[in-house]
């Protein structure tokens, strides 16, 4: 009995690792997008991985750490809030740079490893 | 594991960082210094969990209901050139359509 | 697996150094940069990682009120001193460049050499540690029963300190309607931006703005509170649930406009409520001196039972220093707000 | 009409004071029970005050709904994250960026605000801007702007927010 318990006990925190480490990569990822992607529209996109993904993951594997305890309700609300406000907060930005017309890069757009950029090939 | 994820998370805020240094725009300015925000959050909840404090959730929490307030300020600030504008209706005059569109 | 919780001391030396290098990059920026817009964000970079500094060195109640305070408020309120300023600094002059950079030079010297005679961190030999700071620790839970000592300390036994401080917050609102007026019925020179609220265009746009703010607004006043009341058992207390719970009104002024924010919550309030916390903490006091014992001595509220009197005087002060710190904050938002000049494209 | 702003006052007063005991973890202590209950009504009447205590400062009756429709947009969000994220790393990358105007929202402002958001969480797609009856929607690939994703996730946040299906145009007048 309890070597079932102990397994499921590893399973868990090994579980919480995949998704803190996967959370961590996403995060990750996305700054690299906001850092790499070429206007300021595109960045927008890459900035949003970071607060769905990144965000659920890590909370996830934290809520799986902590337990079922207040802790865990806490976590949640964290992330509820989050997605409350950030898709909020990315909309009025993008809002605001539409209405003062920035424009944005649209057509196809490639840039290769060394950073020569070809774009707006409508 | 804990320690990997909080140093990732600080990569990137750093990166973060770099994109607010360069700008170009002040929206790409205003971005990263909201996505700083959401990773200062998760930051706080990995960080008390590695120090075994619960009390850094409770920052996290306040960030997360409080952050955007900030961004909203200025870009309002930005568009408006002032902050005591409405943005919207006042509410008593908007509310009376959609209630009764509710009942 | 348990080892998740027991980290080895250097990662968290590691993560100080990251922390104090942004810390250090975004101070340079600041001083590099001539554009305040971009400086204002970089000062609420600057408040975040300095909350999170806080957190690591165990400050918490330190970190919760940077929180509070840099997350909203701080950034709507330079932003309103921006208003009223210009939109770049002007560059220095060379000579007044050199001249400061020696100061701060020498200042630097003066700092660092006084820290190789600072105590090591954590020093139970210290002075902070060792006389009154230990005395405290040790007598905090049977005198007062409660978890936080953060909260006994500031509150009782540092009573004094407190009601200077939240003295402190009253004199800058003061100061701020001194200098900016009342927030109360606009000055006749200062014209009204001509913003059309009937225009279709301020109708139909901010929708989603607008649906979050209204579902977020409760939300933050109850995490106010919730922060209020939970002062004695974890980081929290008046000062933060004050500028948390401005925070709201700000919100709410933010996307309905000031006017509207002024109707529901009306200066005239607000001006009372910043002398009135101070007259609940002073009155508190008071209390202990008609009770037959010294200035705010709580020890006495309860004629039967000492910590229960401490509880109710660390309470009624609490809320004193809410009412108080809530009122200023908006005192001077609107003080801010209702002084705004009209900028020409040409100066944008 | 009072009714109704009765209902939704006790809903709001009552999902306050749940989320107190979620914060405050304190069950038993009578004092901050009390003090929960003094900062739910606090907060409603504050609402009251600000003009703001309607369905959308209050969406809380619509809760079950809300959480059925979480999972599926869970599901979205770990679609396009995928691809945003493999676009983002590939060292050779190819972008097509549109900007596309999205027709036929929900009607209630509750419902578009979590149709625009719903939009927005789910990376590649961020709402831009709304008035009366489109959304602009900036995609990152062009494979993301399909109308009928876009239909599809419309009367998905319309039962979200408790709004009869009826793709018709009779409610555009608001």
């Amino acid at each position: 009995m309890s070597t079932v318990l102990e397994i499921l006990h590893i399973a868990r925190f090994g579980l919480a690792g995949v998704f803190l480490l996967g959370g961590g990569f996403f995060v990750l990822a996305g700054a690299i997008g906001v850092l790499r992607l070429p206007d300021f529209y595109t960045r927008l996109h890459a900035a949003g991985v970071t607060d769905t993904m990144g965000s659920t993951l890590i909370l996830l594997g934290l809520m799986l750490i902590a337990g079922f305890t207040l802790l865990s309700v806490k976590l949640a609300l964290v992330g509820l809030f989050l997605f409350l406000t950030s898709p909020t907060a990315t909309h009025a930005v993008a809002n605001a740079a539409h209405k003062a017309k920035l424009k944005p890069l649209l057509g196809t757009y490639r840039q290769t490893r060394k950073g020569d950029n070809e774009g707006g090939s409508q | 594991m804990i320690f990997a994820t909080t140093l990732m998370l600080m990569g990137a805020m750093t990166l973060m960082l770099a994109r607010l240094l360069r700008g170009p725009e002040l929206y790409d300015r205003v971005l990263a210094v909201n996505s700083f925000g959401t990773k200062t959050v998760l930051f706080l909840c990995v960080f008390s969990f590695l120090i075994g404090r619960p009390d850094g959730v409770d920052i996290a929490l306040l960030y997360a209901l409080m952050n955007f307030i900030g961004t909203i300020a200025i870009l309002k600030f930005f568009r408006y050139r002032a902050l005591d504008v409405a943005l919207s209706r006042m509410p008593s005059r908007n509310t009376r359509k959609k209630a009764g569109a509710k009942s | 697996m348990n080892a998740d919780f027991i980290t080895p001391l250097d990662a968290f030396t590691i993560i100080d150094l990251i922390l104090m290098l942004m810390l250090l990059i975004v101070g340079l920026a600041i001083v590099r940069l001539n554009d305040i817009f971009a400086i204002v964000m970089l000062a609420g970079v600057y408040s975040l990682v300095s909350a999170l500094w806080f957190v690591s060195l165990d400050a918490v109640d330190v970190a919760f009120t940077e929180a509070a305070v840099g997350a909203g408020i701080s950034t709507v309120l330079m932003l309103g001193a921006m208003l009223l300023s210009s939109r770049t600094a002007l560059p220095a002059k060379p000579v007044r460049k050199w001249a400061s950079f020696f100061i701060v030079l020498a200042t630097g010297a003066a700092l660092m050499y006084a820290v190789t005679d600072m105590p090591s961190f954590g020093d139970p030999l210290s002075a902070p540690n060792a006389y009154v700071g230990l005395e405290y620790l040790k007598r905090s839970l049977p005198d007062t029963e409660i978890p936080n000592v953060v909260s006994s300390v500031l509150a009782s036994y540092r009573g004094y300190d407190t009601l200077g401080e939240t003295s402190v917050i009253l004199t800058a609102g003061l100061g701020v309607m001194l200098i900016l007026g009342m927030g109360g019925k606009i000055n006749g020179q200062l014209k009204k931006k001509a913003i059309d609220y009937d225009n279709a265009d301020a109708q139909a746009h901010h929708t989603v703005l607008r649906v979050v703010s209204k579902m977020m607004i409760p939300l933050i006043v109850l995490y106010g509170f919730y922060v209020q009341f939970h002062g004695d058992f974890g980081p929290g207390g008046g000062f933060q649930a004050g500028v948390i719970i401005a925070s709201a009104v700000i919100l709410y002024a933010l996307i309905f406009g000031v006017d509207a924010a002024k109707a529901a919550v009306p200066p005239l309030v607000v001006r009372i409520g910043a002398a009135l916390g101070v007259l609940i903490y002073g009155g508190t006091g008071i209390a202990g001196l008609i009770l037959g014992s010294n200035y705010l001595d709580y020890n006495v509220l309860d004629p039967h039972s000492a910590p229960h009197g401490q509880e109710l005087g660390i309470m009624s002060i609490e809320i004193g220093v809410l009412i108080t710190v809530c009122s200023v904050m908006l005192v001077i938002f609107y003080g801010f707000t209702s002084r705004q000049p009209d900028i020409t494209d040409k100066d944008w | 009409m009072g009714a109704a702003k009765i209902a939704i006052a006790v809903s709001l007063l009552i999902t306050m004071g749940v989320l107190w005991l979620a914060l405050s973890g304190h069950f038993h202590d009578p004092l901050l029970l009390g003090f929960g209950l003094f900062s739910a009504a606090f907060c409603v009447f504050l609402a009251w005050r600000l003009h703001i205590l309607d369905a959308e400062t209050s969406p809380y009756h619509h809760i079950i709904s809300l959480l059925v429709y979480l999972p599926w947009l869970m599901g979205e969000i770990i679609k396009t994250n995928i691809i945003v994220v493999r676009t983002v790393l590939s060292p050779d990358m190819i972008l097509t960026p549109r900007l596309v105007r999205v027709k036929h929202l929900p009607r209630t402002d509750l419902a578009r605000t979590i149709f625009a958001n719903s939009i927005t969480l789910t990376p590649g797609t961020v709402s831009i801007d709304m008035d009366a009856d489109e959304i602009i929607v900036h995609a990152l690939l062009k494979e993301m702007v399909n109308p009928a994703d876009f239909a599809n996730m419309a009367a998905r946040s319309a039962r979200a927010a408790g709004e009869n299906p009826i793709t018709t145009d009779e409610g555009k007048a608001s």
